[in-house]
């Protein structure tokens, strides 16, 4: 069987390590492996390499899987992956490279064809997350070809479950089954992965036939779609949690004001109260019911049930008027003040229409909503970054196994030696939880890691640092005759399509 | 005539130099391009690599300057996002825009000079009327719509005619297109339609118009006269006078639909350059962005260039240097 | 003998907003074989219009109300279009007033002839230039070959009405109605023209209607002269009467209007007063107004009285007594 | 002599469009509509039983509400609601005064920029024609979006941003269209007659050349105020348009267009329907005036 | 006394540059040439105040654009216009726009100089309006009563253009002329429209405004009864040249150019009926290629040798009155009956 794919996004190139955003990797992923792949949870699990040990804090020994062969028929060794490894931190030009997931590798020896010795810099207990994540390329090919040359697919030679065809770039990209694949012998012979932007044209083209399978469902269109027979919904809640961040650092915010709209010298945000109380005026699940059909679930903490770091123990803050307003008064602010959201319109679904249904719900609690601003993301991101606004509309898309990078970007004060607070916009600074992060990820014990995300986590967000919306769900919809595993780190690809029974 | 391509040739320097400034300006001011291209969970170390790596560490005027200069010698750049001269990507996309902007102009002109003909020669007559509302379909919705539209009559209800992609591609002449085969033309008919709507329009307008205004003439009176058949006072006196009109906007028009294709382009996924250019302008993929432009901005050149030829062939009184 | 042109009570009127407009008003004349009929009046008092309406060129919201116009005893009014155009330019033509509108500008004069005569002959292109070429040399242009591709804002005014004139020619029609085609040459050219035509009529057996306001070009070249005023014939008869002989007062009137009626640098003699608004002319005789001898009587339609070979519309003519 | 005189007087210029559209029924129609709309849009505020700018009353309880609903506190939405609760036909007041606004008045103001440098161009020719037809190939190169998404992020967003945008991105079609017209009408000879008498050359070129340049151009821009409009729409579409709470016709079209397929038709169609018809009379207006205009037409 | 205008020594060229197509085409070898038109060749002419000068010959001599380069509206290509004395050239600001509107011309083809798309009353009030002659409110009446003294209808006043007749147009053209009030009325073909009665109303008026205000006059024409009864002067042209210049009663009882007693020859009066027309023979010159020597020469009944290589300069023949003719010259007198070739 033949499968034909709509999808969303396109790559920018089909070298598995010219970029590490989610558009390239998902066509490397279905030419190339990985030493470890995640699960529909994001859990990891043994890919190319088959298992991992720790012999003392600053040494790994990894195995590799036997009997893995690239599409031109050579097998892979243990120089391949030291290569790929090696040249993943020097892509020229690379926008977004994996210099980071190999960071850490002090030194790399293969004790044999299939075992690789890593030396560490420093103690790493996600050592394993970092660098299982890169593609492996094989040596022989990969070494000294261009971007052309994997473009063109003469390069493009992975150990993947589909190889390379042809790539048309804002066309489409068509892929074969590799017969040799390693792992589960998939169900189509040829993918065709048509490149379809414009959501509504996307739904068109399945209804319409031209398509098998999409992606990135408009939250709008699911009901249609389930209601159409013949056609089938694939849908899950994903790690993405779009919040709301405040300007809490700083002493004044450029967007706020009394209730009449001029400057106020204060900035209420300031004050946990202020935060609690906004946080606590959203009505969280009227939003997903009528702004997003459904499609999310209301979110107190950075990752959903089932991502390690979740604590169950944290709900998602429930609509609490009365409380808000007791708490505004308590803070000093009985008759509110004057804020502005901003927002990004074409980032995700429903980010501007979120936007003003949260300027609705703050009105309604006595707070002036001088506007609700919504722009494009290349213009927002600037402003984001900047410091221009008070409030302002944001997703963090959590794609490794536990909490911990999301936390230590998003959460940990911005320092840029540590590599900590990346996207700490707000210039957030809780000294008490970068203490109890710099514990957790130093953690070797995978369990007791955890356990310390947990204890971080809870204690963040009683500080109400960002507050969290909701986690977006995420849908795709095929003919009937075709299965899907939704997944979290909302990734396409024709691996995890299949016939249903 | 080797002063006048030198003059025309400065000249479309200055304005090429221009553009690339005012995108270097304007893409600046938008946003910063490593916020764009960056994966979500990058380092800030992976930062710092990026952008010393594309160069944005150095201020605009010095990155204006290297541009400039690489430019000079037929290097526009590469893109951000794709690493591939951005000259290399607008030429592997033009094809398609081009094939999807000329089957559009070519509909519009094929089908709107004879119905503005026919509906200027016959005013007010119900062809008249049924002619000109009709054309006011054509530009009073906005084109996604229309397009959306489009697709769900013709595709998804009706089944006739597929919605997205380019189809497969036939050589002719060594010319690889999609209008040399069934399928590729079948892709084709839609977004030429979309594309060609609103031009249609105009152009069924304005030789309408051309045509009124023309037919009361003394020539004209002097052409029946002669006997000439109503055929070719039409076609030959009066339609050689409407030209200039109609030279002017479907010159215009040929490159408006040349750069604004991007509409069409994104509801219909047709990989051309209009995407591509959407694309590289929410990305802010600069190189692009710029390279594109100096394409389009030359296209413009060189189309007005032809068109002030075609002016002065058709109008012998346009552009007779009297004066010695 | 029997004429090739037959007008009679022909009446085109222009509808306009401010009412309706009588430019030609129960027009009768007939043009016999190889004759030339000189047509002259008042400016505006519908020459043109008569030409237009003989070819059915009328533009609206001007319309041939009633009449008959019989040409070879055949009713144009009656043709359908398809016919009427068989006729025009090849069985009669016409030569425009205004030179410089006719000649379609964006058009080149070869192509403008080489149509004309293809459109009524089966003829190569080459040979429709030949003939083009011959046309352009009969009127005297220079260097007909190389002018013919020029386009007409390259001529001068006298060029391009020399350009016209070739067109009529190119199908030696049985009738041209020539609407003032020498004003704006030199008398040499006109000379030149008004030789050929001649000689043309004459060979091609071509009757013309010459309008003209040279009262000395119709005296030159016309058998008969039909003199017009507020869109009525008030006189018409043979040249040697009606110049030498007038019997209308306005026929008179025009005739000692010309410079040669007065010693030289004296004040030119023309008629007094002005020529009615055509959209509201008085009834009766439209001149009466500025007529010397007009009587009570005037106020009422004088009729057309015919008398050796002269007609004329007037109560107090002039006879050669009263002259 | 006077009397007669007189009684031309009402045979003035405005006398004549007046006259011309009166002759014509549909014409009338369309210019009755016109003016409801114009007025509809100038007075909206006062006619609408609800301010959908206003996020204190809207209720997202309320959203997406077929027509004929009743709301929470009783008022009956005729329309619908849109994905916010808004009442559409509020909705389309107010974004019928937005969209009239951005179309007439950036198509007006580009009409006007570019009539007159394309006037310039044409009648001057050498250098200020070259500078003014190379500054035109420029600005036509641009694309809109482009020019919006700058304009964005220099000035921020607004209503006035995206008019100068469209202006901006406008006026070169227009001083394009005028040039061509205007190279063919200044060499005819009334030009020079208007010369000899000494008339000033802004005179000319706006006395005497423009009105016989008007006919295309009325044409092109009858259309480009529905193209204005649309391309407000499209730009609020791409998220570089108005601001989002202060919807626009286009903008609700844009937000509506994906709800169609699941049925909730009226976000999308009655926003339509509504630029429909006010573009529909716009040009029947405008086609009107253009054969008043020529005097050769005009006169039945 | 100082000329009102002069023409010293102009020339006047048409070159047909070579469009952009055609050099693309020459290119290609199709080997297009550069055309150049003489249409004024080397001219002097001097018009006084209060002069009738009258400008006859051929059609495309030059007479339009003599007429156009001395009323100041073309530029000359070769030599100096001066009006009263001063270069054109050198005319700057205010006394530029007061010789501008002192010369006015009456063109030629009457439809193409009036604005299709403006009525009656503002093509003949626009410029007195803009020039401040008469106020807003008085336009009509002063449009009225110039219409009068051309002999339109003020009813007419609101019309446009294409509603007139060409004899009509042609009115429209004098009026709008006269109503700034020029020193200098250059008139191309004014009154050739025109019925005899009006020409001789509008000559009347033509006449009544020099004695009035001492109006002075170009005269160009083709109807030489006109020129003769007006004109205090007459000037033939040919091919670009002057060729004879002197006062009517001269010229017409003792022409001395053979082209000029080939029009006066020519000239069909009412007396002389049915006539037979003894056109010129010979080919008539093309302007783009002039004949050298004399012009008239390939048309001459007299023409000898040193016509065909010789241009005749102007010579007196009597007082005030000169010809461009060898046939003039005393020293080729003796050689002419040799060389003349036999009368065609
Ligand atoms: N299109 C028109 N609309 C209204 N009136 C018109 C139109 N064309 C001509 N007329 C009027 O019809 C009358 C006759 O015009 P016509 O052109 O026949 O005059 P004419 O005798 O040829 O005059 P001339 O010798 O000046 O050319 C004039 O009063 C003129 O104003
Ligand atoms: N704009 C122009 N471009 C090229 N040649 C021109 C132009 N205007 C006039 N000519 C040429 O110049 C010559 C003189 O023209 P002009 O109009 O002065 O003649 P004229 O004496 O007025 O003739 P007529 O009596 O026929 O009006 C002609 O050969 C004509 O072809
Ligand atoms: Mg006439
Ligand atoms: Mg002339």
């Amino acid at each position: 069987a033949d499968l034909v794919l709509g999808s969303a996004t396109e790559p920018s190139a089909i070298d598995p390590q010219f970029s590490r955003t989610g558009n390239n990797q998902n066509i490397a992923m279905q030419i190339f492996d990985r030493l470890v792949q995640t699960d529909a949870a994001i859990n990891v699990e043994p890919a190319l390499a088959v298992s991992w040990t720790n012999v003392d804090p600053l040494t790994w020994h990894v195995k590799l899987r036997e009997g893995v062969k690239f599409h031109d028929g050579n097998p892979l060794t243990a120089e391949d992956v030291i290569f790929s490894l090696t040249r993943a931190k020097d892509i020229p030009n690379s926008p977004a490279p994996f210099s980071g997931n190999v960071a850490s590798i002090d030194s790399m020896k293969a004790l044999d064809n299939q075992t690789i010795e890593f030396k560490t810099k420093k103690p790493t207990p996600d050592f394993m997350e970092q660098i299982g994540f890169v593609y492996i390329v094989e040596k022989k090919v990969a070494e000294g070809a261009s971007i052309e040359d994997f473009n063109s697919g003469k390069a493009a030679i992975g150990t993947g479950a589909y190889r390379f065809k042809s790539w048309t770039p804002g066309d489409n990209l068509v892929l074969t089954r590799n017969d040799d694949f390693w792992g589960k012998k998939q169900d189509f012979d040829n993918v065709t992965i048509k490149f379809i932007s414009n959501d509504a044209s996307r739904v068109a083209a399945l209804r319409s036939g031209a398509v098998d399978l999409i992606d990135a469902v408009p939250p709008g269109d699911v009901k249609t779609i389930e209601g159409i027979s013949g056609l089938k919904v694939f849908s899950i809640a994903s790690a993405r949690m779009i919040y709301l961040a405040l300007d809490s650092a700083r002493d004044k915010s450029p967007f706020i004001t009394d209730k009449d709209g001029k400057p106020l010298d204060k900035n209420p945000l300031k004050d946990v109260k202020v935060r609690t109380a906004l946080s606590e005026l959203i009505n969280r699940q009227l939003i997903i019911d009528r702004i997003l059909d459904g499609s999310a679930e209301p979110a107190g903490q950075l990752v959903p049930t089932g991502v390690a770091g979740n604590d169950p123990s944290i709900a998602a803050p429930a609509f609490n008027a009365d409380n808000a307003k007791k708490l505004l008064a308590e803070a000093g602010y009985k008759d509110g003040f004057g804020i502005t959201i901003h927002t990004s319109n074409d980032r995700f679904p429903g980010d501007a229409e979120v936007a003003q249904a949260l300027g609705q719900m703050f009105a309604r609690g006595g707070l002036k909503v001088n506007g609700v601003v919504a722009q494009p993301y290349n213009v927002y991101t600037k402003g984001a970054s900047a410091g221009e606004f008070s409030a302002f509309i944001f997703s963090l898309g959590n794609s490794t196994p536990t909490s911990a990078t999301g936390l230590r970007n998003l959460l940990m004060t911005a320092n840029k030696e540590a590599g900590t607070g990346s996207f700490n916009r707000v210039k957030y600074s809780n000294p008490a939880f970068d203490e109890m992060m710099r514990t957790a990820t130093a953690e070797f014990d995978a369990k007791k890691r955890v356990e310390l995300l947990q204890k971080a986590t809870k204690a963040v967000f009683a500080d109400v640092p960002v507050i969290p919306l909701y986690w977006q769900k995420v849908h795709w919809a095929g003919k009937a005759n075709l299965s899907y595993i939704a997944n979290m780190t909302e990734d396409t690809s024709a691996t995890l399509a299949g016939l249903a029974e | 005539m080797t002063v006048f391509v030198i003059r025309r040739f400065l000249q479309s320097i200055a304005v090429l130099l221009v553009t690339a400034i005012i995108v270097f300006i304007g893409i600046y001011a938008i946003g910063d391009p490593i916020e764009m291209l960056i994966s979500p969970d990058a380092s800030p170390a992976e930062r710092a690599q990026v952008i010393t790596s594309l160069g944005l560490d150095k201020p605009l005027w010095q990155q204006f300057l290297t541009f400039a200069w690489n430019a000079l010698h037929g290097d526009l750049g590469r893109s951000f996002v794709f690493n591939r001269p951005s000259i290399s990507l607008i030429f592997e996309r033009l094809p398609a825009t081009l094939e999807l902007t000329l089957t559009g102009l070519v509909f519009a002109l094929v089908l709107g000079i004879p119905l503005g003909l026919l509906s200027g020669l016959k005013p007010n007559s119900a062809t008249d009327e049924a002619i000109m509302t009709g054309s006011i379909f054509g530009f009073s919705l906005p084109s996604f719509w229309q397009g959306m539209m489009l697709i769900m009559i013709f595709s998804v209800w009706l089944g006739w005619l597929p919605s997205t992609g380019r189809g497969q591609m036939g050589e002719f002449l060594g010319i690889r297109s999609s209008l040399f085969t069934l399928d590729g033309l079948a892709h084709l008919i839609l977004p030429a339609i979309n594309l060609s709507l609103f031009k249609l329009s105009l152009v069924i307008r304005l030789t309408r118009t051309g045509v009124r205004e023309t037919l009361p003439l003394d020539f004209v009176k002097f052409a029946r006269a002669k006997g000439l058949s109503e055929k070719r006072i039409v076609f030959v006196h009066v339609f050689k006078s409407i030209l200039i009109p109609l030279i002017t906007v479907v010159g215009l028009e040929l490159g408006s639909m040349l750069a604004f294709a991007v509409v069409t382009e994104t509801i219909f996924a047709w990989p051309g350059i209009g995407k591509l250019l959407i694309d590289s302008i929410m990305r802010l993929d600069r190189p692009v962005v710029v390279a594109y432009l100096l394409v389009i901005v030359s296209l413009f050149i060189f189309i007005n260039f032809v068109v002030d030829i075609l002016y002065s062939l058709v109008d012998p009184r346009v552009r007779l240097g009297d004066a010695q | 003998m029997t004429p090739i042109l037959e007008v009679k009570n022909l009446s085109t009127h222009f509808m306009t907003r401010r009412g309706v407009l009588k430019a030609v008003d129960d027009v009768s004349f007939a043009v016999g074989q190889r004759e030339i009929v000189g047509l002259v009046g008042e400016s505006g008092s519908g020459k043109s219009i008569t030409g237009f309406s003989v070819l059915g060129l009328v533009d609206p919201p001007g319309r041939v109300v009633s009449g008959q116009i019989l040409f070879k005893g055949e009713d144009l009014l009656k043709l359908s279009p398809a016919a009427m155009r068989t006729i025009r330019g090849k069985r009669i033509a016409m030569i425009f007033q205004d030179p410089m509108m006719t000649l379609n500008p964006v058009l080149s004069v070869a192509t403008q002839m080489i149509e004309t005569v293809q459109a009524h002959d089966r003829v190569s292109r080459a040979e429709a230039r030949a003939r083009s070429r011959d046309a352009l040399g009969l009127v005297g242009i220079p260097s007909p070959e190389e002018r013919l591709d020029a386009y007409p804002h390259q001529f001068s005014g006298g060029m391009r009405q020399r350009v016209a004139i070739a067109i009529a020619l190119l199908h030696r029609p049985d009738l041209i109605i020539a609407d003032e085609p020498t004003t704006a040459l030199d008398v040499t050219i006109q000379s030149q023209i008004l030789f050929e035509i001649k000689r043309l009529a004459a060979e091609f057996a071509m009757a013309l209607i010459w309008i003209s306001h040279d009262l000395g070009v119709v005296a030159a070249l016309a058998d008969r002269v039909m003199v017009m005023y507020a869109g009525k014939i008030v006189e018409a008869g043979q040249v040697d009467g009606v110049l030498t002989e007038p019997r209308h007062p306005y026929t008179s009137g025009l005739l000692s209007a010309v410079p040669a009626a007065v010693p030289r640098g004296e004040p030119l003699r023309p008629i007094p007063g002005f020529a009615p608004s055509p959209l509201s002319r008085p009834s009766g005789c439209a001149f009466r107004d500025r007529c010397g001898r007009a009587t009570e009587i005037c106020a009422t339609e004088p009729m057309l009285e015919v008398a050796a070979g002269r007609e004329f519309r007037c109560f107090h003519p002039h006879f050669r007594s009263a002259a | 002599m006077n009397a007669r005189v007189s009684s031309f007087r009402d045979d003035t210029l405005f006398g004549r469009l007046v006259m011309g559209i009166a002759e014509s029924p549909k014409t009338v129609i369309a210019a009755i509509v016109c003016i409801i709309l114009l007025f509809a849009a100038i007075v909206g505020p006062y006619l609408t039983p609800q301010d959908p700018y206003d996020l204190a009353v809207l209720d997202i309880l309320d959203s997406k509400l077929p027509p004929g609903s009743e709301s929470m506190d009783g008022l009956i939405y005729w329309l619908g609601t849109d994905g916010q609760g808004r009442d559409m036909f509020s909705a389309m007041i107010y974004g019928l005064r937005t969209s009239l606004g951005v179309g007439v008045f950036s198509g007006v103001v580009a009409l006007v920029v570019g009539t007159v440098l394309g006037l310039i161009a044409a009648y001057f020719g050498g250098r200020i024609d070259a500078l003014i037809m190379r500054i035109v190939d420029l600005m036509l190169g641009f694309p809109t979006i482009l020019v919006a998404l700058m304009l964005l992020a220099l000035l921020g967003q607004g209503l006035w941003k995206v008019i100068f945008a469209l202006i901006l991105v406008q006026w070169a079609t227009f001083a394009r269209a005028v040039r061509s017209a205007a190279l063919v009408e200044k060499n005819k000879d009334y030009v020079e007659a208007a010369v000899t008498l000494g008339i000033s050359t802004p005179r000319i070129l706006i006395g005497h050349i423009l009105p016989n340049c008007l006919p295309p151009l009325i044409v092109i821009g009858t259309l480009q105020v529905a193209h204005a409009i649309s391309a407000e729409a499209t730009l609020s579409f791409l998220g570089i348009g108005l601001p989002i709470t202060e919807p626009s016709l286009g903008l609700l079209i844009a937000n509506g267009y994906q709800l169609l397929m699941s049925g909730e038709y009226w976000i999308s169609v009655y926003p339509g329907l509504l630029l429909l018809v006010l573009v529909f009379s716009i040009n029947m207006v405008g086609d009107r005036l253009r054969e008043v205009l020529n005097p050769r037409l005009g006169e039945r | 006394m100082t000329p009102l205008v002069e023409a010293i020594d102009v020339s006047r060229r048409f070159s047909r540059k070579l469009d952009y197509a055609e050099k693309i085409a020459n290119l290609f070898g199709a080997g297009l040439e550069e055309k150049t038109v003489h249409a004024v060749d080397e001219v002097d002419l001097a018009v006084h105040p209060g002069e009738v000068v009258g400008l006859v010959g051929e059609s495309g001599c030059g007479k339009s654009t003599l007429g156009r380069v001395m009323a100041g509206i073309m530029p000359a290509s070769g030599g100096e216009v001066r009006w009263n004395g001063k270069p054109l050239t050198s005319l700057e600001g205010e006394e530029k726009r007061s010789m501008r509107l002192s010369a006015q011309m009456i063109f030629q083809d009457p439809m193409s100089t009036l604005n299709p798309r403006k009525r009656v009353i503002d093509l003949i009030g626009e410029a007195p309006r803009v020039h401040g002659i008469v106020k807003g409110r008085e336009v009509r009446d002063y449009v009225a009563s110039l219409a009068e003294r051309v002999g339109l209808d003020a009813s007419y006043l609101d019309r446009y253009p294409h509603q007139f007749s060409g004899g009509q147009r042609q009115r429209i053209g004098i009026a709008r002329a006269l109503a700034v009030k020029p020193k200098l009325l250059v008139c191309d073909e004014s009154v050739a429209a025109l019925d005899v009665s009006i020409q001789a109303q509008i000559l009347n008026l033509f006449m009544d405004l020099k004695r009035e205000f001492g109006l002075t006059y170009l005269f160009i024409s083709h109807d030489l009864g006109v020129v003769k009864h007006i004109c205090d002067r007459v000037v033939v042209m040919y091919l670009g040249r002057v060729v004879e210049s002197a006062t009517p009663d001269e010229l017409f009882d003792d022409p001395k150019h053979p082209y000029t007693q080939a029009l006066i020859r020519e000239l069909p009066t009412v007396a002389d009926r049915h006539r037979i027309f003894t056109p010129i023979k010979g080919e008539i010159p093309s302007p783009l290629h002039p004949p050298p020597g004399c012009h008239f020469h390939p048309r001459c009944p007299k023409a000898f040798d040193r016509c065909r290589v010789e241009r005749p300069v102007l010579k007196q023949n009597a007082v005030g009155h000169v010809s461009a003719c060898h046939l003039n010259d005393p020293t080729a007198s003796e050689t002419k009956n040799v060389t003349a070739e036999p009368a065609n």
